[in-house]
């Protein structure tokens, strides 16, 4: 090729510079991306990249206090597991607890302080109108505000509504609401089993929840109560479950659960019996009478036993709760037949008018079939002369149904000038028949310590956000304890992500604010920690010294000592024992007009709508229905083909207080004329991942009370009317039948195996 | 009538100089690329010379990089490690008062990372260290850098022969060194 | 031999095939830009989607983890079977009527070969990384799975890819000297590279023959055992409904069947759009019918033998694998393709039915339509209904599945349309043999030089 | 000996399933399904070990979720008698894996530890090895995932955040087995003690439902579960012989 003329030279330049740029660019597409390597200025003594950091703290996702350890990696919490250390759950932890991360780092948390800017009547809440503010404003505002009213004479308007607390920061509300003079000190939780406190109160004569020995029993009797899934301790519970199942040779528990709809305990048991709703407490008077009647039990008190159980024959409690008597006198026979035995109830069966008269029946039990003080029965919590003063009682500042009635009453009359909010959320777990939200707006300042955006918070002037538990210091001391005394210390285990503050630190500041510095002069949260508990060192057996004992404290991440209570000589007062027996339930709504009972239940995952903002508990199936995101209403398919339901037909659920959307379930276990509704969606506010999801059956409930005040929230009347419209449920679920795969295989339990070469893990002594 | 072939390359012949030269070019941009603009030295923050500092003082790799020995990065000095010495040595060089600012403003120094393993890769410091292999395996002599280099893109086959030489415990099991 | 084929003449021959490689009108233009649109449009654009927001964009979930794109691919290369098999076939039994239709089914089975392997590329989750399933020495040390039915996939489909090309290329090197001669500009160029020199003579005649006939032989085995091999993909798995040994069997047929009704359709438009009536005759469609209803028969006995083994296993998983399939969701599919698959195809015993054209275009689109869904079928159904209740899954196609599904086609229609207008879709120099030679005018099969 | 007899050989050490003599350690699962309550811990114990994607209620409604182990539900009768039995169903680990055979790149396979592993960056996306799996315990990522500020500071360093278009499945918690031996080779110990690695899922259990260990090791837990008369597999008639082993509910009034 001699002769390349112009045009041609040009072309081949162009090619060969085209050629060379796009291999340029395509060498240049394939290469890494530029990352850096950042050091730490000053690396914690801790802290060294690449090697994983325990710490030991306290679950702060529900009131049953299981301990902790957070695996932290590079300054971040990687995962939460169970403290193994811990008597309570011993390593183990639930759904909800394991998401307690999600807490921590949700994307909606309240990342600073901030005021109002427009009316609270106003339409418009949320993000919207809220201007940030430092916190020096913020708790001068309230300062001020406290002070004012402190030298007005009108402490007593001053009012602390905070979540169920204990240990140290229970006692540091006691000390500052003492301190500002006045009274008003209220916790709130939905699911605070106030009946069964009642009835400890009026059968045992002490206000405390007794160790129920789940781990050693032989024979468990659950009266509505789901202990494997939301019933005070589950985790405690589940270990004790699979324990008495498999755990020991010889013998395999047998648990029976009476409820009108078949929880998980129910799924576990060995035996589920749909009693009448309401009439649970007939059911165990009825057992009892058998036991009487038959002999079983020879107290020295048995003529006024068999006098007051005189009208609970099997053959009338039969017809009363639909429950055959043949199998009253089995459960009766099988409850005394092996022993230790144990009688629990609460939840549904407790939360109904009857409510403390079936409680005290199921207590009754126990005190017939000798479990009292047995291992495998109940035993009393020691007392502990080493707690803090508020310590000891929690319960004790529980507001039942009728204090937050009262407390709505003042503020409406303006007797509430200031309002602070810890933690708790009454605007979504009261009923909507209690005005709660229409109270608030009636209070001149509602000052809300969140750590989120919920439906409260979202009615107050002022956040002042406070810390997860998962970066705050503080304590807790388990009720019911595990038999003897024990607590915990949580720690923070990340430095905190946003400005905020430590409710324990909140408060100490707004003390210190209001010159209370003399008598609560701790600088914050962790010093009036370790002052208290070098009370509690100072009271126990302290060898070495209290750096020391603090030192492996916060390690450990719990202390207890082996102080048991001996209690089997416990005998029921005659007048108590006279006057046992269960007045019938009342429903409100008339059975025409409202054919059906609503059965509410916390969910496995929400719990009673506080873990509605973490995607990790969005996404887990329930256990029962395998549904996600969003609620339901469960309903007989009998009931449901009566009614021409099919799964995901929207119906309106109308109670006389209101109504609420929801798509139907079908549920095979369930009464027919009974619905079922879980609770834990229907947030209006809550962060992206819980707001406008599900309906809150919370809302629709009746105002009925039991005789004590508690709300009676399984006693509401309720109707169906189909809306014509259909949604697919999200769920995981395919068909649940096995179609004779044997993928669940099943044995006799003549086929039970003797628990030396099981392998199981030994549970621990407890 | 001819069914030569000659006519029809005579025809084609530009056209196809055109497709050879653009070929050509291609491949002389892609080496281009990966001679003259490796990315390998980037230019760090502060001109730290690994060659004055490991090379002629001769300080120990695990002196500063002291997470290597038990952990699964090696991690880089934090910048009071640095300040340590510098507050007395040679503190009148520009690039150590580069570094004191850095310190008087608790700023950390972003270092840009030289030899970088895909996320999907599990490398422990830790156990290469103590078996004994020495850093300049896999990083080159870095103490007689001056600005550090990859020397090689750090690849599978590089890990695998290692791994052959040293008949490593199941050292060509995929999990051994993915995630 | 039909009437009109006696006045044909060597002249008309060349003349005709040639015209139709020149003389072009507006309607191939409108219909070739129509095509490519649509391939651009339905293909690329969804595809480019999917490949940016991942598998997601179409329906497949779990546990229905295949889709159509699976279903469109062993469809492809089921349509691919019959062309290059069926002209070796003839070619051996050397019957005359193959002559004039071979090329153009061969062309056939080349372009859904090509869109089958396009298809593998829009089904995997990371294309980017599928050169991994070929066997070449790399710094990781890694080899594909030899074990993996898939990996037989890759060597089967790329062995038969090659066969194909180097059987129609072989067939067409005298035709394309006899076009060279006969054209000028690019196009001369085009085939004096494409005919490599051919000059005729005796020798070249001798090896051609030689090397046709041998390559023949060796593709009739091939193309069974590829799709024995795609039909492994599912009858190795333990998914109850695939889990068949019948299903090699099974596949063949099935790949041939919707092969020989995609040949007729090809004969239908050819004869109509390029006017090749004088080559392309009732003969033809006569035979191709025939060859139709036998395979439907084979077809429909193989179905038969599916049912009863699903039946007779009386396996709960295979039941109701099978019950879902016949009653479930798509239920209504299933018996449409029985309808066109196994007992439309019936009207073929008819000769009336047979010798008509438009019927037989009809029927060979309602057959291909039927052994799509059979293919739908085998990905959609079985998938939903495995072993662990719970689990059971439900899929619907998405709108990017369909488009690429559409686009597919279209991509094989424009791909099929350059092929008329470069190579001769009608072979010229087999066709003469059918002729009367100009020396003597008894129609011999003897080998005569092309000019 | 001649050819034939190595052929032979050959041919009958590799048809064992996965020829488990070779193995180091043969992990294993045991769970009693007596005592599991279906709480659903292991789950969410899973999703914040082995960082599974949040995917959102419309992936969840179009069926794309990804929980490597999954509580299966089965009811028996209707009301009164209506029974509910769980069934936590994960990654079996066959010896005789069908997901093993299928993938044409190797991504998946059975390494010395008799695990049933998955290599997501090798993992190309065919899904053939989900199809060929009879547990449906496979799970693909439709889309790539990701993680709403700050909830990705919970992600766990030691595994992968996968990119669309991978397979993925239970591991057994492979990155725990990997400290383990890590911690093992510090203590200059040549094996893992029973009981040293536990997955998140075992870890969490709160009904004590789960063990895991090594059934090579006569002594551990696990080898003692195996022995129980209540153990079977689920689908063992398929042969894949699965290392996950389950004990049968005792039900007393069973047929």
């Amino acid at each position: 090729m001699a002769n390349i003329d112009r045009r041609d030279f040009l072309k081949l330049v162009g090619a060969g510079s085209v050629g060379a740029g796009s291999g340029f660019m395509l060498a240049e597409s394939i290469k890494h991306p530029v990352e850096y390597l950042i050091p730490a200025v000053i690396p914690p003594e801790d802290f060294s990249p690449g090697i994983v950091t325990w710490y030991n703290s306290v679950c702060g996702m529900c009131s049953a206090g299981c301990g902790i350890s957070v695996r932290t990696r590079e300054g971040r919490a990687k995962k939460i597991e169970g403290n193994p250390a811990h008597p309570v759950n011993q390593g183990r932890l639930c759904a909800l607890g394991q998401a307690g991360l999600q807490v921590l780092y949700n994307p909606d948390r309240l990342t600073a302080p901030a005021r109002r800017t427009h009316p609270r009547d106003s339409a418009a809440l949320g993000e919207a109108n809220w201007e940030q503010i430092t916190w020096e404003e913020g708790l001068t505002t309230v300062a001020q505000r406290l002070n004012e009213l402190r030298e007005g004479g009108q402490s007593d308007s001053i009012c602390l509504l905070s979540e169920g607390v204990r240990g140290h920061l229970a006692s540091l509300f006691e000390l500052f609401i003492a301190q500002l003079g006045s009274d008003r000190l209220l916790h709130y939780d939905f699911s605070h089993p106030h009946s069964l406190y009642a009835a400890n109160q009026r059968f045992f004569g002490e206000q405390v929840l007794p160790y129920y020995d789940v781990k050693n029993t032989r024979y468990l009797l659950s009266f509505g109560a789901d202990y494997l899934g939301s019933w005070i301790s589950p985790v405690h519970h589940s270990l004790g479950f699979g324990h008495s199942r498999q755990g020991q040779s010889g013998f395999r528990g047998q648990f029976v659960q009476i409820e009108p709809r078949m929880s998980i305990s129910g799924a576990a048991a060995d035996q589920w019996i749909a009693a009448k709703p309401g009439t649970e407490g007939f059911l165990a008077l009825g057992i009892a009478h058998h036991i009487v009647s038959s002999g079983h039990y020879r107290g020295a008190d048995r003529a006024d036993w068999a006098k007051s159980l005189q009208n609970y024959s099997t053959g009338r409690v039969a017809e009363q709760t639909g429950v055959p008597a043949d199998t009253i006198a089995q459960l009766a026979d099988a409850f005394m037949g092996n022993r230790p035995s144990l009688a629990i109830g609460g939840g549904g069966a407790g939360s109904h008018s009857n409510g403390v008269d079936t409680l005290i029946a199921v207590n009754a039990l126990n005190y017939l079939a000798g479990n009292i003080g047995k291992a495998g029965g109940l035993a009393f919590n020691p007392i502990p002369v080493a707690y803090p003063t508020a310590a000891i009682l929690p319960h004790a500042r529980q507001a039942n149904y009728r204090k937050m009635l009262a407390l709505a009453e003042d503020a409406r009359r303006g007797k509430i000038q200031v309002l602070l909010l810890s933690g708790t959320n009454p605007v979504f777990s009261l009923p909507a028949a209690a005005k709660f939200q229409e109270a608030l707006t009636a209070i001149p300042l509602v000052v809300s310590l969140s750590s989120f955006m919920d439906e409260t918070t979202a009615m107050a002037d002022l956040i002042l956000p406070s810390h997860t538990y998962l970066e705050s210091w503080g304590d807790d001391f388990p009720e019911p304890g595990v038999g003897f005394s024990t607590g915990s210390v949580s720690q923070p285990v990340v430095s905190p992500l946003y400005n905020t503050r430590a409710t324990g630190d909140i408060i100490l500041a707004l003390a210190h604010k209001l010159n209370l510095s003399e008598t609560m002069p701790w600088p914050d949260m962790k010093d009036y920690l370790k002052a208290g508990w070098r009370e509690i060192y100072r009271r126990g057996p302290g060898q070495e010294s209290f750096e020391s004992f603090w030192i492996a404290l916060v390690r450990a991440g719990v202390w207890g000592e082996k102080t048991r209570r001996e209690s089997t000589g416990f005998v029921p007062d005659k007048q108590v024992v006279r006057n046992i027996g269960v007045t019938p339930p009342q429903f409100s709504g008339d059975s025409e007009a409202y054919p059906f009972i609503l059965h509410p239940y916390l969910s496995i995952g929400l719990h009673d709508g506080r873990g509605a903002n973490l995607p990790w508990m969005q996404e887990l199936p329930d256990p029962l229905t395998s549904v996600v995101y969003g609620s339901w209403v469960e309903l007989n398919p009998a009931t449901a083909e009566r009614l021409g339901f099919a799964e995901g037909d929207l119906v309106k659920v109308e109670s006389p207080y209101g109504s609420i959307t929801v798509p139907v379930y079908l549920y095979r276990a369930l009464r027919p004329e009974v619905i079922a509704i879980p609770i834990g969606q229907g947030h209006s506010e809550y962060g992206r991942y819980a707001k406008d999801r599900g309906s809150n059956p919370i809302q629709i409930l009746a105002p009925q009370m039991d005789t004590t005040g508690n709300l009676a929230w399984s006693a509401t009347r309720v109707r169906l009317v189909a809306t014509g419209e259909k949604v697919a449920l999200v769920k995981t679920g395919g068909t649940s039948r096995q179609l004779g795969r044997e993928i669940i295989q099943t044995t006799t339990s003549s086929a039970a195996y003797n628990a030396q070469d099981s392998g199981r893990i030994p549970l621990r002594e407890v | 009538m001819s069914v030569s072939i000659v006519p029809t390359l005579k025809v084609l012949k530009p056209a196809g100089m055109v497709l050879l030269i653009g070929m050509i070019g291609l491949v002389f941009g892609f080496w281009a690329n990966g001679a003259y603009f490796p990315g390998t030295s980037p230019q760090q923050p502060i001109n730290f010379s690994h060659k004055i500092h490991a090379g002629d003082f001769e300080i120990p790799c695990m002196y500063c990089h002291i997470q290597a020995r038990r952990s699964i990065s090696a991690g880089v000095p934090s910048v009071n490690k640095c300040v340590n010495c510098h507050k007395v040595i040679a503190t009148q060089r520009p690039q150590i008062q580069l570094l004191m600012n850095y310190w008087e403003n608790q700023e950390p120094i972003p270092w840009i990372k030289v030899h970088d393993l895909p996320d999907f890769v599990y490398f422990p410091h830790k156990r290469h260290v103590s078996a004994g292999v020495a850093c300049q395996t896999c990083h080159g002599p870095v103490e007689t850098m001056a600005v550090v280099s990859r020397m090689a893109p750090v690849k599978m086959g590089q890990c695998l022969s290692c791994h052959k030489e040293n008949s490593v415990e199941h050292g060509l099991d995929c999990w051994t060194c993915h995630k | 031999m039909p009437p009109e084929e006696q006045s044909l003449v060597y002249a008309d021959v060349n003349r005709d095939v040639v015209r139709s490689l020149l003389v072009t009108g507006p309607r191939y233009y409108v219909a070739l830009y129509t095509a490519l649109g649509v391939t651009v449009l339905c293909f690329f654009f969804p595809w480019f989607y999917q490949l940016f927001y991942g598998i997601g964009a179409a329906g497949m979930n779990h546990p229905n983890v295949w889709g159509t794109y699976l279903s469109s691919f062993i469809f492809w290369i089921g349509l691919s079977h019959s062309g290059t098999l069926l002209s070796c076939v003839l070619h051996l039994t050397n019957s005359p009527w193959r002559k004039a239709m071979y090329r153009s089914a061969e062309a056939m089975t080349l372009f859904s070969l090509m869109v089958a392997g396009v298809m593998v590329f829009v089904h995997v989750g990371r294309p980017w990384f599928l050169h991994w399933a070929l066997p070449y020495p790399n710094q990781m040390e890694m080899w594909p799975n030899f074990r993996s039915p898939l990996l037989f996939d890759v060597m089967a489909i790329a062995t038969y890819l090659t066969g194909s090309i180097m059987f129609i290329y072989m067939g067409s090197i005298p035709d394309f000297a006899a076009v060279r001669d006969r054209t000028t500009g690019w196009r001369r160029h085009f085939y004096v590279l494409m005919s490599m020199g051919w000059r005729g003579t005796d020798r070249e005649w001798h090896r051609l023959g030689l090397a046709y006939t041998f390559l023949a032989v060796l593709i009739i085995p091939l193309a069974v055992s590829v799709h024995s091999i795609v039909s492994w993909d599912f009858a190795m798995s333990i998914v109850p409904a695939l889990h068949q040994t019948i299903f090699a069997p099974y596949f063949v047929v099935g790949a041939i069947y919707s092969g020989t009704a995609g040949i007729v359709t090809v004969m239908f438009l050819l004869r109509k759009y390029m006017d090749f009536g004088q080559y392309i005759t009732t003969v033809h469609f006569d035979n191709l019918g025939k060859l139709l209803l036998a395979l439907s028969l084979m077809w429909t006995y193989i179905n038969l033998i599916e049912i009863f083994t699903a039946w007779y296993s009386g396996s709960s998983a295979e039941l109701e694998a099978l019950t879902y399939k016949l009653f479930g969701y798509y239920g209504a599919l299933y018996w449409e393709m029985i309808l066109f698959c196994a007992l439309a195809p019936l009207l073929l015993i008819s000769t009336r039915f047979r010798t008509s054209f438009v019927p037989m275009l009809i029927l060979s689109i309602a057959i291909n339509i039927g052994m799509y869904t059979e293919r739908f079928l085998i990905v959609a159904t079985s998938l939903s209904r495995q072993y662990l209740p719970d689990a059971w899954g439900f899929y619907v196609p998405s709108a990017v599945e369909v488009s690429i599904l559409l686009g597919s086609l279209a991509m094989f229609t424009t791909l099929f349309l350059l092929f008329v207008k470069l190579i001769p879709s009608i072979s010229i120099y087999e066709v003469k043999e059918t002729l009367a030679t100009p020396s003597n005018k008894t129609g011999s099969d003897a080998w005569q030089p092309s000019h | 000996m001649d050819f034939f007899e190595r052929i032979r050989d050959g041919w009958d050490k590799h048809r064992k399933p996965a020829h488990e003599d070779d193995f180091d350690y043969a992990w294993t699962m045991a769970i009693d399904l007596d005592i599991c309550t279906g709480c659903g811990a292991c789950v969410t114990a899973c999703q914040a070990e082995n960082n599974l994607p949040i995917v959102g209620e419309e992936e969840f409604a179009r069926g794309r979720e990804i929980k490597w182990i999954r509580i299966e539900r089965y009811w028996e009768g209707e009301f009164p008698d209506a029974k509910l039995s769980f069934i936590p169903m994960m990654c079996q680990h066959c010896d005789a894996a069908p997901c093993e055979t299928v993938c044409p790149v190797s991504a998946t396979y059975h390494n010395q530890d008799g695990l049933n592993t998955q290599i997501y960056n090798r993992c190309i996306g065919t899904r053939a090895c989900a199809v060929y799996c009879p547990y449906e315990v496979r799970y693909f990522n439709y889309t790539s995932h990701h993680w709403e500020e700050p909830l990705d500071q919970q992600l766990n360093p030691d595994v992968t955040v996968r990119e669309k278009g991978v397979m993925e499945k239970c591991t057994f918690c492979i990155q725990r087995i990997r400290q383990a031996k890590d911690r093992a080779k510090d203590d200059g110990r040549r094996r893992i003690r029973d009981g040293e690695v536990q997955p998140a899922c075992v870890q969490s259990c709160p009904a004590q439902a789960m063990t895991f260990g090594d059934r090579k090791d006569t002594q551990s837990r696990v080898a003692k579960m195996i022995n129980n008369p209540r153990a079977y597999r689920v689908l063992d008639e398929l042969n894949t012989s699965p290392s996950v082993i389950y004990l049968k509910k005792v039900d007393a009034d069973a047929p």
